[in-house]
C-alpha cells in the first residue's frame, strides 16, 4: 500500500464507521438500524457516536425481532430510504433470512425493475474468538448463491469504509460482510478507491496466486512475505460481482491457483472460484487449483480446537511451496 | 388507550353517511367478475402456476381500498388480485400478469402470487406468509421519516398471525407509532385448516391488543361499507400520528385455498350460511334500500365490470409472451 | 434398472408415503409434522392417508409457524422422538434456518455427542411449474455448506422411499429434498436398497460423466439415451455424505466430467464436484470439468421464460457432445 | 381460564409452607460464588470468549430447579450458568467447559453459551436470542406423546419476547396443551437497552394471557421461594395435563451484559434499589426470621460454596485440553 503523506491512518472499524457518517451526512434518505445500533454505539462500538450526530430517528434502535426489522428496512428501502441494516452476527441469518433471500433479492426482478430495493445489510463474521459455534460461521457462500444479491467483503481498511459506501449508493441489495477479528487492525484511507466488483492485487508475485478474502487478506499477505515461493495475493473484496478476470490472468501467469477462505471449505464459496480457475486455465494450470477453508465441522469454543480447525496464513504459505514443488 | 368492536357478521353495521356505496358496488363486482373468470381460465389450464381466489372476500378489498389515497403503500398475499384492484392496479396488466403475458404487471415474471404497482404504492403480492407485514413497516417507516403523511396497509389472513414476522412487526409498528395498518382477513380457514384450532385466542384484534397494546377493531368483511368505515377511522388515526391499527375483517372463501381443492373439510351448511352473506349482494340490497340505485342500475354495473374482464382477458390472450431474453433482465439495477 | 418380478411398481410420491408409513409402523416414537400434513393429506397429497392410519397425535398439523414448529421438532428429536418435519417448499428455509443450521446441526457438536438429533427435514424445490420465484428455489448448497447436516435427494422412486427410511434411521439430522416435478413420476421399488451416502451409476457409458441428482437425473439418463456421445450417468443421491470415489472411478475411465444440477449453478453445490473433480483427476481429464445449472437469475412466473432458465435434458447431451469433440 | 398475579417486588410474598428455603439458599449461594469467580477470571483473562453473568438474578434460577424433577427438562439462554447448576450438573464439569477444558460438560466444544447435560434434562444453554423456546416445546411434546410426565422449561430474557420463536413456540404449546413452562427473567434490560422502550405492553405475563390464552403470573425473581412456589403451582398445572404455563420472574442483573460491559445506560439509584434486594440477602433474612437457621450458620454455607467453586476453578485450570484430533470428533454420530 502506498504511504503518500495524505492518506489517513485509522482503524477497519472506524473506518466503518466513517463510512456510516459519511453516507447519513450525504443522503439525507440514510439510515442505520440494528439491535444497539443507536445510544448504544454497537455492541463491537462500531457504530459510536452516529446516533448523537444523526439522531436516533435515523439510527435506529431496534428489538431483537431480526425478521421484523430486516423486513421493515426492505419495506423502506422500497419507499424511498436507504437503509444500512445491522444483522449483528452472521449467523443470525438463522432468523432473517427470508426477507433478504425471498424479499430484497427478488423483488425488482418479480416486478420487472418497477421496483428498487437500495440497502445494505452490514453484518460480521469471524471465528477465532472463541465465540462457539452459533457466533463464528462466515456464511456468504449461502447468500452469495442467491441471485440480486451483491456480497462485499472488505479485508482492509480502506475497503472497509470503500466498500461500505459504495454499497450503500448502489440501487441494489448488498449484503456487507466484516471480520471482528480485524476491528482493531490499523490501515490508511485510499483516496481514489477501486469500485465495487473489481478484485485488487494485494501482493504481486510470479509462482502461485492466491485467492482470498476477508480477514485471511491479511493472513495470506503475511504469508506471501514468509513463503518461499512468490505468492501474488488477490484480495477478491466482492463474491458478487465476481471478478475473475484478475484472477484469471493473474493464474494464466503463476500457472498456479489456489484459493483460501475462513469458511467451511466444502460447498463453500472457494469451490465456485477454483472450478471457474480449472475449467478457465485448463491448459495454463502447472498442477490442480487447491483450495483452502475450514474443514467441515462447527466451530469449536476452545481456543486450541479453534486453532486446529482455523485456516491459518501458515498453511497457506505451506501450500504454496507444495504446490511450487509440485510442478 | 385501546378497545375491540365486534361486529355480529349476521348484522350489517351502520354505515357512515358519506360511504361510497356506489363505488364500493363497482369495485366489488369487479373483483367478482375478475375472480370468477380466472378460476375458470385456470381450470382450463390458461393460466399456469397456483392461483388463489378471493371470492367471497371482495367488500374487504373494496373497503379497505376506498379509505386509501393513491400514495398509501399496500402489501398483500397469494391472494391480493381484490386488494390490488381495489387499489387501481390497471385490470388488463393484471390479467396478463395471470397469462405471464409481456404487458402484464410484472411482464410475465411476477405472475399471481407478485403482482404490483409501486406507481400507485401497491408494493406488491406475496408468496411467503406474513412477509409483506414487515415490509409494510418499512414502508410505514419511510412515510414517517420522510414526513409524508402516507399510511401502509399490510393484507394478511388470520393464519399468518402465527408466523413470527406478524409479531415482530406489530410490535415494531407499536413502539414507533408508524402509520401502519394491519388488515387481518380472517376468513377462518388456512388452508385445509380451521384456524380456530391452531390458537386458543380465535379473536386476531384480541390478540393484537393484549400482545401489543394496539388499537384493534373487528369488521364485518362482507359488509363493504363497514370495512370501509372502520378503515377511514384508521387511516385518520394513522394520519394524525396516533400509530398503527389492526382491523380483523371476518369473511369467508368460496373457492379452496388454491384452485382445484374441493374443500372437504368445510361444511355445506357452513358454506351456504357465508354465501347467503354474499358481499356484493349485501351491498347492492343496502344501496336499493337507500335509493341510491335500482336493481336494474347495479345489473348493468356488474354486466360492465363482466365485460371489461372480458377484454382484458382478450387483450391478454392476444398479447405476446416476453422475448426469451427479457428472462436475464431486471435482476440488478445500475 | 432391474426388471425383476417381485418389484413393486409405484409414483415417486407413493414411494415417499411408504416411506413415512414404514417408519410410523416400526418406529413408535416416530412422528411426521407440518402444514396440513395431517388430516389434510399434505398440499400435495403426499402424506395422505397417515393421519388416519397412525392417529393425529403422530401425524400432527402444525399452524403456520415454520420457526416454532421446526425447533419443536428438533427439541423433540433430542428427547426421545424421531420426528419427520416438513419444511412445505425448500424457499420456506427463509424463515425457520435457524434450528436447522444453528440447532440441529451443533447441538451435538457443542456438547460433545451428549445430544442426539434424529431428525428428518423434509422439503421439496422444484421450478418449471410456474410458482415463481419464492416457490422454484433448489437450496441444497446452503444446507450442504454447514457441517452437521446430511443433505440427500432422491431423483428415483425407489429413493424416494429408500432415502427417507435411511434418513430417519439415521441418529443425524438429515434434509431430504423432493423434488415436485417427480411426484407422479413411475417407477419401482428395489429390494435391496443402496446405503445413504453412496451414488448409483444409472447409466453406464465411456466417453463422459455426468454427475447429478434430484430431478435432473431423469433428465441426464433421457440425455444418455437420446445423446450420440456415450454418457455415463451418476445420480448422487446425497451431497452431503459425498460419494466422490464414485464420481471419481468413472471419470478417470471417461476423461471428462460434467455436473449438473437444477439449482443455480454460481456457488451451487455442482461447484463443490466441479472443484474436487478437477483437483483429483488433474492428469486424467481429457478437457475441462464443465457445469450446467441455472443461470444467477430468480425464476420467472411464466413458462417461456421458466424454460429459458432452466437446465435441461438436451442441454446436457449437447455439452457432452460438445466435450467429446474437444478432446 | 387465565389470569395474572403481581408481586410488588418491594414486599416479599408469603412462601408456601414446603418451601425449602435452606435448600435455596444454598443454591443462591453457590451460583453467587460461581458466577463472581467467572467474572473475576474473565477479567483476568482465564476464560475465553463471551461470558454472560446472572449476578443478582440467582433467586430465579433456584427457585425454579427446586421445583423439578431430575427428569425434567430445561433449555437457557447466554445467561444460563446458574439455571444449570441449580438443575445440578456438575460444578467442576460447567466451570471446565468455561475454561475449554477436554473435563468441560462438552469436552470444552461448547463454552458458557451451550453449556449442557442430557442426562440431568439440561438441554442446553442457547447463543441465539429465543431459539431455546421451540427446542423447550418440542421436548414437551415429547414428554407428552411419550406418556412421561416431565415438565419442560425454557428460560429465556424478556429482550427475547419480541423474536417471533417466542410467539410460535408459545403459541404452539397452547393449542397442544403440552408441559411447557415459558420462565421469562425480566431483568429489565436487553443488551444496552431498556427493554421498556421496545413494547408497549411492559409485562410479559400481560402479552402472554392476551396474544395466547396462556395462563401467565408475575413473580419476584430476587425471592427465590415465591419464584419456588410459582414454579411448583406451574409444575402442577402441567403435570396434571392443563397445559402450559408462563411466568416472568422480575429481577436485574448486576453486572453488564457482558463482562466488561460499563452499563452507562443504567442509573446509580437503579442499580443501589435492586442491589438493596440481593436474593441472597433476602432468603437469609427470612430463614433467620424463621429460626430455620442462624446468620453464622448461613455464612458458613456461604464459606462453604466460595470454597466449592475454589476447587472448581483448581480442577479446571489443572485439568487438560482437548487434544487436537477431538475437533474433529462428535460432529456426525454413527
Ligand atoms: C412461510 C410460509 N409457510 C407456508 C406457506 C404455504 N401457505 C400458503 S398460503 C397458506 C395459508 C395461509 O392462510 P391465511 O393466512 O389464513 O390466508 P388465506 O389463504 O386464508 O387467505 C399457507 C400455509 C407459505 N406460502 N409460506
Ligand atoms: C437472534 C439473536 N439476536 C441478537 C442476539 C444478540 N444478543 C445476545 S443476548 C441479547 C439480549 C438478550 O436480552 P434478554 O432476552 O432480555 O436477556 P438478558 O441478556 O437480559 O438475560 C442480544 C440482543 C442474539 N444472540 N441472537
Ligand atoms: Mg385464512
Ligand atoms: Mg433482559
Amino acid at each position: 500500500m502506498s504511504s503518500a503523506p495524505e492518506l489517513t491512518t485509522t482503524r477497519y472499524m472506524h473506518a466503518i464507521n466513517a463510512g456510516m457518517a459519511d453516507v447519513l451526512e450525504h443522503d439525507p434518505t440514510a439510515v442505520v438500524m440494528g439491535i444497539d445500533v443507536g445510544v448504544g454505539g454497537g455492541i463491537f462500538t462500531v457504530t459510536k457516536g452516529l446516533a448523537e450526530r444523526f439522531g436516533t430517528d435515523r439510527v435506529i434502535d431496534t428489538p431483537i425481532s431480526e425478521m421484523g426489522y430486516v423486513g421493515a428496512a426492505v419495506g423502506a428501502a422500497m419507499t424511498g430510504l436507504r437503509p444500512i441494516v445491522e444483522i449483528m452476527f452472521m449467523d443470525f441469518l438463522g432468523v432473517c433470512l427470508d426477507p433478504i433471500m425471498n424479499q430484497a433479492a427478488k423483488l425488482r426482478y418479480m416486478t420487472a425493475g418497477a421496483l428498487e430495493i437500495p440497502i445494505v445489510f452490514r453484518t460480521q463474521t469471524g471465528s477465532g474468538k472463541s465465540a462457539g459455534a452459533q457466533h463464528s460461521q462466515s456464511l456468504e457462500a449461502m447468500v452469495a448463491h442467491i441471485p440480486g444479491l451483491k456480497v462485499v467483503l472488505p479485508g482492509t481498511v480502506t475497503d472497509a469504509k470503500d466498500l461500505l459506501v459504495q454499497a450503500a449508493a448502489d440501487p441494489n441489495p448488498v449484503v456487507y460482510v466484516e471480520n471482528r477479528r480485524l476491528y482493531s487492525m490499523k490501515g490508511t484511507l485510499d483516496d481514489d478507491p477501486l469500485p465495487l466488483g473489481q478484485a485488487r492485487v494485494a501482493v504481486r508475485g510470479d509462482d502461485v496466486t492466491v485467492v482470498t478474502w476477508g480477514q485471511m487478506v491479511r493472513e495470506c499477505v503475511a504469508a506471501a512475505e514468509a513463503s518461499s515461493a512468490s505468492i501474488e495475493v488477490i484480495d477478491l473484496r466482492s463474491l458478487v460481482p465476481l471478478d475473475m478476470a484478475t484472477v484469471l490472468e493473474s493464474a494464466s501467469r503463476t500457472g498456479r491457483l489456489l484459493v483460501v477462505h475462513e469458511a467451511v471449505q466444502d460447498f463453500g464459496a472457494g469451490a465456485e472460484i477454483a472450478a471457474r480457475g480449472a475449467e478457465e486455465l485448463f491448459d495454463l494450470l502447472r498442477v490442480p487449483v487447491r483450495r483452502i477453508g475450514a474443514p467441515s465441522v462447527p466451530m469449536p469454543f476452545t481456543p486450541t480446537l479453534e486453532q486446529v480447525l482455523m485456516p491459518q496464513g501458515e498453511a497457506v504459505a505451506r501450500t504454496a511451496e507444495a504446490m511450487v514443488a509440485e510442478g | 388507550m385501546t378497545h375491540t368492536t365486534t361486529t355480529d357478521p349476521s348484522e350489517a353495521a351502520a354505515a357512515p353517511a358519506a360511504a361510497p356505496l356506489l363505488d364500493l358496488h363497482g369495485t366489488v363486482a369487479l373483483i367478482r367478475a375478475f375472480e370468477t373468470a380466472v378460476s375458470a381460465l385456470y381450470r382450463d389450464g390458461e393460466i399456469p402456476g397456483f392461483v388463489h381466489t378471493s371470492l367471497g372476500q371482495e367488500g374487504v378489498a373494496a373497503g379497505v381500498a376506498a379509505a386509501l389515497r393513491p400514495d398509501d403503500y399496500l402489501a398483500t398475499t397469494h391472494r391480493g388480485h381484490g386488494h390490488v384492484l381495489a387499489k387501481g392496479a390497471d385490470v388488463d396488466a393484471m390479467m396478463a400478469e395471470l397469462f405471464g403475458k409481456v404487458t402484464g404487471l410484472g411482464r410475465g415474471k411476477g405472475g399471481s402470487m407478485h403482482v404490483a404497482d409501486p406507481r400507485i404504492g401497491i408494493l406488491g403480492a406475496n408468496a411467503i406468509v406474513g412477509a409483506g407485514i414487515p415490509l409494510i413497516v418499512g414502508a410505514a417507516l419511510s412515510s414517517k421519516l420522510l414526513k409524508q403523511d402516507r399510511v401502509a396497509v399490510a393484507f394478511f389472513g388470520e393464519g399468518a398471525v402465527n408466523q413470527g414476522s406478524f409479531h415482530e412487526a406489530v410490535n415494531l409498528a407499536a413502539i414507533w407509532d408508524l402509520p401502519a395498518i394491519f388488515l387481518c382477513e380472517n376468513n377462518l380457514y388456512a388452508e385445509f385448516t380451521d384456524s380456530s384450532t391452531m390458537t386458543r385466542v380465535g379473536s386476531v384484534a384480541e390478540r393484537t391488543i393484549g400482545g401489543y397494546g394496539v388499537h384493534a377493531v373487528t369488521v364485518d368483511g362482507n359488509d363493504a361499507a363497514a370495512v370501509h368505515a372502520a378503515t377511514t377511522e384508521a387511516v385518520d388515526r394513522c394520519r394524525r400520528g396516533e400509530g398503527p391499527v389492526l382491523i380483523e375483517a371476518m369473511t369467508y372463501r368460496w373457492h379452496g385455498h388454491y384452485e382445484g381443492d374441493g374443500q372437504p373439510y368445510k361444511t355445506e351448511e357452513e358454506a351456504t350460511r357465508w354465501r347467503d352473506r354474499d358481499p356484493l349482494v349485501v351491498l347492492g340490497a343496502r344501496i336499493v334500500a337507500e335509493g341510491l340505485a335500482t336493481r336494474e342500475e347495479l345489473d348493468a354495473v356488474e354486466r360492465a365490470a363482466d365485460e371489461r374482464i372480458e377484454q382484458a382477458v382478450a387483450a391478454a390472450r392476444a398479447a405476446d409472451l416476453p422475448a426469451g431474453e427479457e428472462a436475464y433482465e431486471h435482476v440488478f439495477g445500475a
